[in-house]
């Protein structure tokens, strides 16, 4: 029963999905269940106890279905994040003559994104991976700029390459464990003679979803030319199946990994402080929104790697994980959807107005001030690392906080963007719908993320975040990020000039790539390839000329003409017959 | 030498200057003529054996009638030839076989 | 029933006569009637060796040596059988293409069927002066061809039941006349000239063949082949006469470089006659060859004669192939196929020769191979050189070039090209694959690779030029000036119905494989391939 | 016509090793003739020994018309056939006459009229004398054959009297005849070709006459008919 | 009447009959050739299914063996890893059959066509079936000569030209498969096909000749299943109508050249000699080569069938390939890539003709936007080419997927490099044609054309439905191959028959 269950959940967007080609009333009909194909997920995300797995032994190669307390708050997030999105691209796009494409790739997406979740074995979550990976790339260039080709032409090459570290890893994976089971390929990845690798192709497919450095090129490219509703939940939910990979197939907790440890943390540090740094470069709020995803990401990775180092911590890590991507999703779909809402905000300044203040809300929450989601989420966070290999407490209890410091400032810079640049931009008359679950978003982000870990009794309370030193902790970083705004501010309101003359282009270090590449490949060539020669066809080729050029002309061949002569023939019948006969007689 | 001896090579060296004259002599009659010769080799050497199998002074009458076929036989053929030859003549003038003329 | 062997011989005799005397459009009934007679006589002939072993039958009551014999064995049976099936297929083809032939009343002069020559003389009844005068008959080349025809399938089965190598020698000489005779048929300077070449050769054969007899008979004092082969000859004597006799066939059987006379006189034909004389007279002296070469001369026969005479037939399936494709017109690329295909049969002889070891079951698996290509060529190239009759009559001319697109007019003819083809290429399923496989495995078992690549090769060269007919016709620019002439059904018919027993015959061959057998050469030898 | 120059004989070359093969192929020839000088008897014996049963007394006939009789009447199948190719090569059902009728002078003519019978008393003396001597009735149709050339060359109508239906006929009488007797035999159930011994004197008798008959027609036919007529001396090819 | 005789004989005259019957038809006699060749390929279909039931369960196997020659036996035997072809050739025969009829509408010399396109799968139904080495060897030339007209169907120099290339390769390749097969005959005397392989006892006298014998096998094998350097009659045979291609490329003459590598390694010398004679790390490198190279040269083309004839190159290698691996898992893999090959590449090529007959279009350059006006026929060529990269949960994938396990399993871990590789570069010339067909821009003509013809239909139902059905097959295939009727339990069952005899 549970079975269907799950299979519903996946059941639903497909099927709404596969309406939409059929055109007409029943397109309709698909764009406005759109929003609510994900509702069956959310439904499924709610109770309080895990059910056990369920094997669907017709499907694929053995699919297996089921979540656990990590996933569920995941599909927690994800189906409502599609939910909230559904409703608002709903709006987003009423004007867009192309709405029935969109839908047709977001509810396709959707239901890879949700498939990964309730996944329990490789396969299934593979298969649905690819699915939301490909799809994706329907929402990326939904808008046909140029841009957005672009964008997707990276987004489709890392996915594919991702997609090769994937299956590499996956074949040892499942070889060494001999199933398919989420379960047994963390074991197997142990017992393989090949773990390493494995672990390496595993940790670089994921993280090319996840966003990590250097795989994270495509990502502020992609995620901010999808129209709005896709940026949020690429952002808010996609990113985080990486994530999700990482912490269902990695044999995280399970044994102690400090090389991959040390080097994911590296990673992830670098991730967090260089997504904020270019992020204060972009103009676009979207490009920085982007970057801020890179550098919360690193943020969560930073705790993976913990738990890779140090299994005894991941039991607590990989709560704060969940709850962290909880917030950050919601938070950032909310940032991300807010974007959207500004452009539609007309010259009304009501609207600018609660706009403004809900962005600034939603900002501050990431920013991790005290009090927020962002607070508690990071406190949870920290717990893992508390517990984590020696020595790395020290560096990330100063390095977390100054990257906070920079997630401030760049969220400062985020609204001052908003402000400045990107109010009332287009008037859709579609305000209403798309403010509407904007807000909702916003407002439920918060009693979401508090409420989750007391409904699902996690191992951490709301309540921790409120203790006076995690309080200090969390207000601390804010401040300073704050005073620095400040005093920028102030040099701007003084001089107006540019404060940060630097622009990176979205995509850094891609663009070196990029120029270099174009060195290397020709243009496409509109001649045609040269083939290397085939001896065959040009033995073929000469003896059909043999004949072809025999046909025209009525003589007969030199060597023919000379057999036909009598004393040439005779001449060999007596030659044959002597040496026939000298044969016969020696013998 | 004996009797069997002399017609023996006789006949042998009949059969050899017989071919020489198929292989270097172009004209049709003269090709017909030492094909037809070249069976009298045969037949001579036919007949010697008949003299040689002799019992009682009765040669081999096989050989004989071999001969006697084998004339009729090849007297047969030679007349086809030489009718046919004859035909070639009258329609292309030539006395010789002309070797395209059946391979184009 | 064991006196079939005779009615073989006699019925197309006594009809050949009958038609001969009776002249005229009747004679085609009685052609009829005998190639019908015939066919079943064979057919009997072949289930009576069958079912009782070893048929021998003493003329005159005389016994060997002082009488001839007849003798009719699984290859007598098996290549007589052939000439049964292929003959009946061509008479009922001639049937129609000489009432095409046929000047009447109704009948458009130009409708006339053409030999082939591009610049052959027309034929007609109305330019003999004589005729004129005979005022009663005229004359009809179709009431010359059912006599000529039935002698000519009589000869086929005398050559095939005797027994005595000086009879053999009538026999050939019967064969080789008729054969000049139906090549002449229509007069044409092309077909004379060639007629008169072939005589020419295969007269000079007959007198090398019958030097040899003159010198075995005086060496062994018998004629009989079963008391030659008895003998075991190893005498000098014997051995020269085995070069004269193996030079004198090779000539007549037309293996490279003797082959110069062939294509003309196979091409410059009728289609029938170019039809029997390809799949029918050549296999005679193939046939006295293998017959002679493993009985009589088993004992005298060395491993590089037998070596060599593979060789040239190496040289021929190249320089055929060559040859064939570089001809512009389709009946000579079929004759000098043939030049070709002769070559493949006579690398039989180096693999059933006594290479390596004498008692080695292969010779015997060379032997049936052989024979039983011979006997897919017989079929195959009957049903080629009808195809090119239909294509010559209907069209007109028979230049390879300019058949482009002619396979959608008739795809039949050009289908059964295709599978007559197959089977010269020796691909399954088809006879010619079965003789391939059996040659090739006793090449390998044998270690004679050379003869394997020969083979292999042999198989992709007639490809060659099969498929350059087919691609040709294939073409979809249809090079047509006139509409084709309207071909009887049953011409057609017939290329097909040989075409596909070409095919069928691949398809069961442990039946026929059988035949062979009986009283085979290499009796010794032969229990051992049983397992 | 075309006219083209013949075809001179062979070079030097092909001479020069005509003569080396040749001289080899004697060399060869000789070597299995001196391997031969033996003696032998061949069937000799064989024949002497069954002659009585053959109904002639010449051992030779005896082999041709009775031991090896198959020979034999192929043979006359292989005359037969080079006579009918002749005519197909005319493309007549019968034989012309000479065209234009020539007087053969009165000394040729009485030549004629006293060869004519000389050679057919020539001709059934050779056949007669072949059942117990050198004969038989391919001399005799030799003779004959001859003789009705004669005719023919010298003005007389002869061979062109034949319709076409006695000009077959003629030509068929030997081998049929001889096939005739023999499958009669055979169906009434003796072995073919086999004599009932107290016939077989008649039978080659029967046989001998017919077969002379035959040669006899066959060789006025081989030469009338070889002889290249109007038409075909006319230029050849061109359309209608 | 015993059926095992029998269904096997009536499973080829099936087809055959209706070939020779329609070969007797005229151009004209539409509706009697087409009933023929449906209700041929229906019967057909029908037997196959007869068949699987009683192979798969009730264990039955089928088997009727003719005399043909001494000691030597024709036999047709249906058991699980002849079902997989047989089962193939009959789907896509009936489906193929279908599109066939719409395709060649109107369109001349109709009765050759349909009368060889029969033959072409009653030869591939005998290679199917051929339960020794020697039937295999017929029904292999067979088909190379039945497929000849096919190929030069349209009679242009270029098509006539590419016939004769291609029938030079495949002779040649029929040449070096018959000294092969007449030699191990000559050594082990006639070579049936058993699980595990039956000529053991040669290896101790006869050890390089064997080595030598599987190269000539293979070699002849692998000019039709397109390993390089064997490969170039592929893409030139794409000048034949898209039927053809179709089915030249998904069931017919590629597979039967793996089919073969498949037979030989597994049923002539069994895995366990094979290995002991080191002859399978040759064919891996072989086909890894292969599966590298076709890809490479697919990006180069930009002709849509050229690109998918190099597609089809490197795709029928994995069959090599996991032949060429020890172990259940390559079996698996490759055989049921067997199946799953055929479908997929057959959707592609179907979807091609379907371009190339209602578009006109025949360059990747010209597929701009034509996933606007022709959605379903899109649809159908994505499922195809991701089916073809190896993403789940198509049928390719569970290929792929076996394959990678195999190569783990065989000790041979870099073949995963070659598959992953090779997916990435599927990826890289199919993705483009994907993009451009549903997001390029249309062009400008087209699209009024379109204006007119997408109220009727993108394109004719007798060519779209057989795009789509083969399409949701490749879909089914993977989707359900755990289902125990799948391709993929069909393999399992042959794996397990090749792993437990020896």
């Amino acid at each position: 029963m549970m079975l269907y269950l799950w299979l519903l959940v996946l059941a639903t967007p497909l099927t709404v999905a596969f309406m939409i080609p059929f055109g007409g009333a029943i397109r309709r009909r698909a764009i406005d269940l759109m929003p609510f194909a994900a509702i069956p997920a959310l439904i499924m995300a709610l109770p309080r106890e895990q059910t056990a797995i369920e094997v669907a032994d017709w499907l694929l190669l053995g699919s297996s279905f089921g979540v656990d307390q990590t996933s569920q708050i995941f599909l927690l997030l994800t189906a409502t994040l599609w939910t909230v999105a559904g409703f608002y691209a709903r709006y987003y796009h009423a004007d867009d003559v192309e709405i029935h494409r969109f839908a047709f790739f977001f509810l396709l997406t959707m239901t890879g994104n949700l498939g990964l979740i309730v996944a329990m074995d490789i396969v299934t979550f593979y298969a649905s991976f690819a699915l939301m990976t490909f799809s994706a790339y329907g929402l990326v260039v939904h808008t046909r700029s140029a841009k957005a080709l672009r964008a997707g032409k990276v987004y489709i090459v890392m996915a594919v390459i991702g997609e090769g570290f994937l299956l590499t890893g996956m074949f040892m994976a499942a070889y060494s464990a001999g199933s398919t089971q989420a379960e047994f390929i963390r074991e197997g990845i142990l017992d393989s003679q090949r773990s390493n690798l494995i672990i390496g192709c595993l940790l670089a497919g994921f993280g090319i979803k996840a966003g990590a450095i250097p795989l994270h090129v495509w990502l502020p490219l992609a995620h901010p030319v999808a129209p709005t509703a896709a940026s949020a939940v690429l952002s808010g939910a996609m990113i985080k199946a990486g994530l999700l990979g990482w912490i269902t197939f990695l044999p995280i907790g399970e044994a102690a990994l400090p090389g991959w440890g040390t080097l994911l943390v590296v990673i992830s540090l670098i991730a967090a402080f260089s997504g904020v740094l270019i992020g204060l470069t972009q103009d676009d709020p979207k490009t920085l929104l982007a970057y801020s995803s890179i550098s919360q990401m690193g943020f969560i990775a930073t705790v993976v790697a913990v738990g890779l180092a140090e299994p005894r911590a991941w039991g607590v890590a990989a709560i704060g994980c969940a709850l962290y991507a909880l917030h950050h999703g919601l938070i950032k779909g909310a940032l991300f959807l807010g974007v959207g809402v500004a452009h539609e905000t007309g010259n009304d300044r009501n609207r600018q107005r609660l706009v403004l203040i809900g962005l600034t809300v939603v900002a501050i929450a990431l920013a991790g001030a005290p009090l927020t989601t962002g607070a508690m989420a990071k406190t949870a966070l920290k717990e893992g690392v508390y517990i984590g290999p020696e020595g790395w407490s020290v560096w990330l209890d100063w390095l977390l906080p100054v990257a906070a410091i920079g997630t401030t400032v760049l969220m400062g810079r985020f609204i001052w963007l908003i402000w400045r640049h990107e109010l009332g931009h287009v008037e859709h008359g579609q305000y209403r719908g798309m403010m509407i679950p904007w807000i909702i978003l916003v407002g439920l982000a918060f009693p979401i993320v508090w409420l989750a870990p007391v409904w699902f009794q996690l191992d951490v309370s709301p309540a921790v975040a409120f203790e006076p030193g995690n309080l200090w902790t969390s207000t601390w970083p804010v401040l300073i990020g704050g005073a620095i705004l400040g005093v920028i501010w102030w040099q701007i309101a003084r001089t107006p000039r540019e404060i940060t003359p630097i622009r990176i282009p979205a995509g850094d270090v891609l663009i070196p790539l990029e120029w270099a590449l174009a060195r290397i490949r020709p243009p496409e060539p509109d001649e045609v390839v040269p083939r290397p020669p085939d001896p065959v066809a040009a033995l073929s080729a000469s003896w059909y000329g043999l004949f072809a050029e025999s046909q025209q002309g009525s003589r007969t061949s030199r060597l023919a003409g000379w057999f036909v002569r009598w004393d040439v023939a005779g001449l060999l019948f007596l030659t044959i017959g002597m040496v026939l006969i000298l044969f016969m007689l020696w013998r | 030498m004996s009797e069997f001896l002399i017609y023996g090579l006789a006949a042998a060296a009949l059969f050899a200057i017989c071919l020489h004259g198929i292989i270097t002599r172009t004209h049709i009659l003269r090709k017909i003529l030492a094909l037809n010769m070249m069976g009298s080799a045969v037949f001579l050497l036919l007949i010697t054996i008949a003299e040689r199998n002799q019992v009682d002074g009765v040669a081999d009458p096989v050989p004989h009638a071999m001969v006697l076929t084998g004339i009729v036989v090849a007297v047969s053929a030679t007349a086809f030839a030489l009718a046919l030859a004859r035909r070639y003549h009258a329609q292309t003038g030539h006395t010789e076989l002309h070797d395209e003329d059946g391979s184009t | 029933m064991s006196l079939v062997g005779i009615w073989v011989i006699l019925i197309p005799l006594i009809c050949g006569l009958a038609a001969f005397a009776v002249g005229g459009r009747s004679s085609r009934v009685i052609g009829l009637i005998g190639a019908g007679l015939t066919f079943l006589l064979s057919g009997l002939l072949v289930l009576h060796v069958w079912q009782s072993g070893v048929w021998i039958y003493q003329l005159g009551g005389w016994d060997v040596p002082l009488g001839i014999s007849l003798r009719a064995d699984g290859l007598s049976a098996f290549l007589i059988g052939m000439t049964g099936a292929v003959g009946l297929g061509i008479s009922l083809y001639a049937v129609r293409y000489f009432e095409a032939l046929t000047p009447g009343p109704s009948q458009d002069p130009s409708a006339a069927l053409r030999t082939g020559s591009g610049r052959g003389e027309e034929s007609g009844a109305g330019d003999s002066p004589e005729a004129e005068r005979g005022g009663t008959e005229v004359w009809l080349p179709g009431a010359s061809y059912w006599p000529l025809w039935m002698l000519l399938w009589a000869s086929l089965n005398v050559l095939f039941l005797s027994n005595d190598i000086f009879n053999l020698y009538v026999g050939l000489e019967l064969l080789t006349l008729a054969s000049v005779a139906l090549i002449i048929l229509q007069r044409e300077q092309a077909a004379i000239v060639a007629g008169l070449r072939y005589l020419l050769a295969a007269f000079l054969g007959s007198m090398a063949y019958l030097l040899g007899v003159a010198l075995i008979y005086a060496d062994a004092g018998v004629l009989d082949l079963g008391l030659l082969a008895d003998a075991e000859l190893t005498g000098t004597a014997t051995q020269v006469a085995g070069g004269l006799m193996a030079v004198g066939l090779l000539l007549k059987a037309a293996l490279f470089p003797l082959h110069f006379w062939l294509p003309a006189a196979h091409s410059s034909a009728p289609a029938p006659v170019s039809a029997a004389l390809s799949a029918l007279v050549v296999k005679g002296a193939f046939y006295l060859l293998i017959r002679l070469w493993f009985e009589v001369f088993e004992s005298a026969g060395t491993v590089s004669v037998e070596q060599m005479i593979g060789g040239l037939g190496a040289v021929a399936i190249v320089v055929g192939s060559f040859q064939a494709i570089r001809q512009e017109r389709l009946k000579l690329m079929i004759a000098y196929s043939t030049v070709a295909q002769v070559g493949y049969l006579f690398i039989m002889i180096p693999l059933a020769g006594s290479f390596g070891d004498p008692e080695a079951s292969w010779r015997f698996e060379a032997w049936t191979g052989g024979l039983y290509h011979a006997l897919s060529h017989g079929f195959a190239k009957a049903s080629m050189f009808l195809a090119a009759g239909v294509l010559l009559s209907a069209l007109g001319h028979d230049r390879v070039w300019h058949l482009a697109g002619s396979a959608s007019r008739f795809p039949v003819i050009y289908l059964s090209f295709g599978i007559a083809g197959m089977s010269l290429m020796g691909l399954p399923p088809s006879a010619g694959f079965v003789g391939k496989w059996l040659m090739l495995r006793s090449a390998v078992e044998s270690g004679q690779w050379w003869w394997v690549v020969i083979l292999l090769v042999g198989g992709l060269l007639t490809a060659g030029y099969v498929a350059i007919v087919l691609s040709q016709a294939l073409q979809h620019d249809v090079d047509e000036h006139t509409e084709p002439h309207p071909v009887p059904k049953l011409m057609t018919v017939m290329v097909f119905a040989l075409a596909a027993m070409s095919l069928l015959l691949g398809l069961r061959a442990a039946e026929p494989l059988e035949l062979l057998e009986i009283g085979a050469p290499f009796q010794t030898l032969m229990s051992v391939v049983e397992d | 016509m075309e006219n083209r120059d013949p075809i001179p004989d062979s070079g030097p070359i092909v001479r020069v090793l005509s003569i080396i093969l040749g001289v080899a192929l004697f060399g060869i020839l000789a070597t299995a003739v001196l391997d031969l000088d033996v003696e032998a008897t061949g069937l000799t014996d064989t024949v002497m020994e069954r002659i009585g049963e053959s109904g002639v007394d010449h051992p030779p006939t005896a082999v041709l018309l009775n031991f090896r009789a198959y020979d034999t009447w192929l043979e006359v199948a292989v005359l037969l056939l080079a006579a009918w190719g002749a005519l197909v090569l005319r493309q007549a059902t019968r034989l012309p006459e000479q065209p234009a009728a020539r007087s053969p002078g009165p000394v040729l003519d009485w030549l004629v009229r006293m060869l004519i019978p000389l050679a057919i008393v020539t001709g059934v003396y050779l056949l007669w004398r072949g059942t117990d001597a050198p004969g038989g009735a391919f001399q005799a149709g030799a003779v004959i054959g001859a003789a009705l050339l004669l005719l023919r060359l010298s003005g007389y109508r002869s061979i062109g009297l034949f319709s076409a239906a006695w000009l077959r006929g003629s030509l068929l009488a030997g081998f049929a005849g001889f096939m005739a007797i023999a499958t009669l035999l055979f169906i009434t159930g003796w072995t073919f070709l086999e004599y009932p011994p107290a016939w077989a004197g008649l039978i080659i008798v029967i046989v001998e006459l017919l077969i002379t008959w035959s040669v006899a027609v066959s060789f006025v036919a081989l030469f009338v008919a070889a002889r290249p007529d109007d038409s075909a001396t006319e230029p050849v090819g061109g359309e209608r | 009447m015993d059926w095992g005789f029998w269904l096997p004989q009536i499973m080829l005259f099936s087809s055959l009959i209706p070939a020779l019957v329609i070969f007797l038809l005229r151009d004209e006699q539409f509706w009697l050739r087409t009933s023929l060749n449906l209700g041929g390929s229906a019967v057909k279909l029908v037997l196959a299914g007869i068949m699987a039931w009683g192979v798969l369960a009730e264990g039955r196997t089928y088997e009727a063996s003719l005399p043909f020659l001494h000691n030597q036996e024709l036999v047709l035997r249906v058991e699980p890893l002849s079902l997989m072809l047989v089962g193939l050739s009959s789907v896509l025969w009936f489906i193929t059959t279908i599109y066939a009829i719409g395709y060649l509408e109107n369109s001349p010399n109709r009765t050759r066509f349909f009368g060889f396109f029969s033959l072409c799968v009653t030869a591939t139904i005998g290679i199917a079936m051929a339960g020794n080495l020697i039937t295999f060897l017929i029904f292999y030339e067979m088909l190379s000569v039945v497929t000849y007209p096919l190929v030069v169907h349209r009679g242009t120099p270029a098509a006539l030209a590419a016939g004769r290339t291609y029938l030079l390769y495949t002779l040649g390749g029929g040449v070096l498969l018959l000294l092969g097969v007449i030699w191990l005959q000559v050594l082990a005397g006639p070579v049936s096909f058993e699980s595990g392989g039956a000529i053991d006892f040669l290896v101790d006298d006869h050890r390089t000749e064997l080595i030598v014998i599987f190269g000539l096998l293979i070699a002849g094998l692998g000019v039709k299943a397109a390993i390089v350097p064997l490969h170039r009659w592929l893409p030139e045979a794409m000048i034949a109508p898209a039927p053809v291609s179709a089915l030249l490329h998904a069931v017919a003459v590629v597979k039967a050249g793996a089919y073969g590598i498949v037979r030989v390694v597994y049923d002539v010398y069994g895995l366990e000699l094979s290995d002991q004679l080191n002859v399978l790390l040759p064919l891996a490198l072989f086909a890894s080569f292969t599966i590298i190279y076709g890809s490479v040269r697919a990006l180069g083309e930009f002709d849509l069938k050229r690109r998918l004839a190099y597609s089809t190159v490197s795709q029928v290698s994995y069959i090599a390939l996991g032949t060429a691996l020890i172990g259940p898992a390559a079996t698996v893999g490759a055989t049921v890539h067997l199946i799953h090959q055929g479908i997929m590449k057959i959707t592609l090529f179907f979807c091609a003709g379907v371009f190339a007959e209602a578009r006109n279009i025949h360059d990747i350059r010209e597929m701009s936007g034509v996933g606007r006006s022709m959605p379903l026929t899109m649809s159908a060529f994505t499922l195809g080419a991701f089916g073809m990269i190896g993403v789940p949960p198509l049928a390719g994938f569970v290929s792929k997927w076996y394959l990678g396990l195999g190569s783990l399993e065989s000790n041979a871990p870099w073949v995963i490099v070659i598959l992953v590789a090779s997916s990435v570069m599927n990826a890289a010339y199919f993705l483009p044609i994907v993009y451009k067909g549903w997001f390029g821009e249309p062009h400008e003509e087209i699209e009024v054309v379109e204006a007119e013809r997408f109220q009727v239909a993108e394109a004719p139902w007798s060519l779209l439905g057989p795009a789509l059905a083969t399409a949701g097959i490749s879909l089914l295939a993977g989707l359900l191959a755990a289902w125990a009727y799948s391709p993929l339990s069909l393999a399992e069952i042959v794996a397990n028959q090749r792993m437990i005899s020896p």
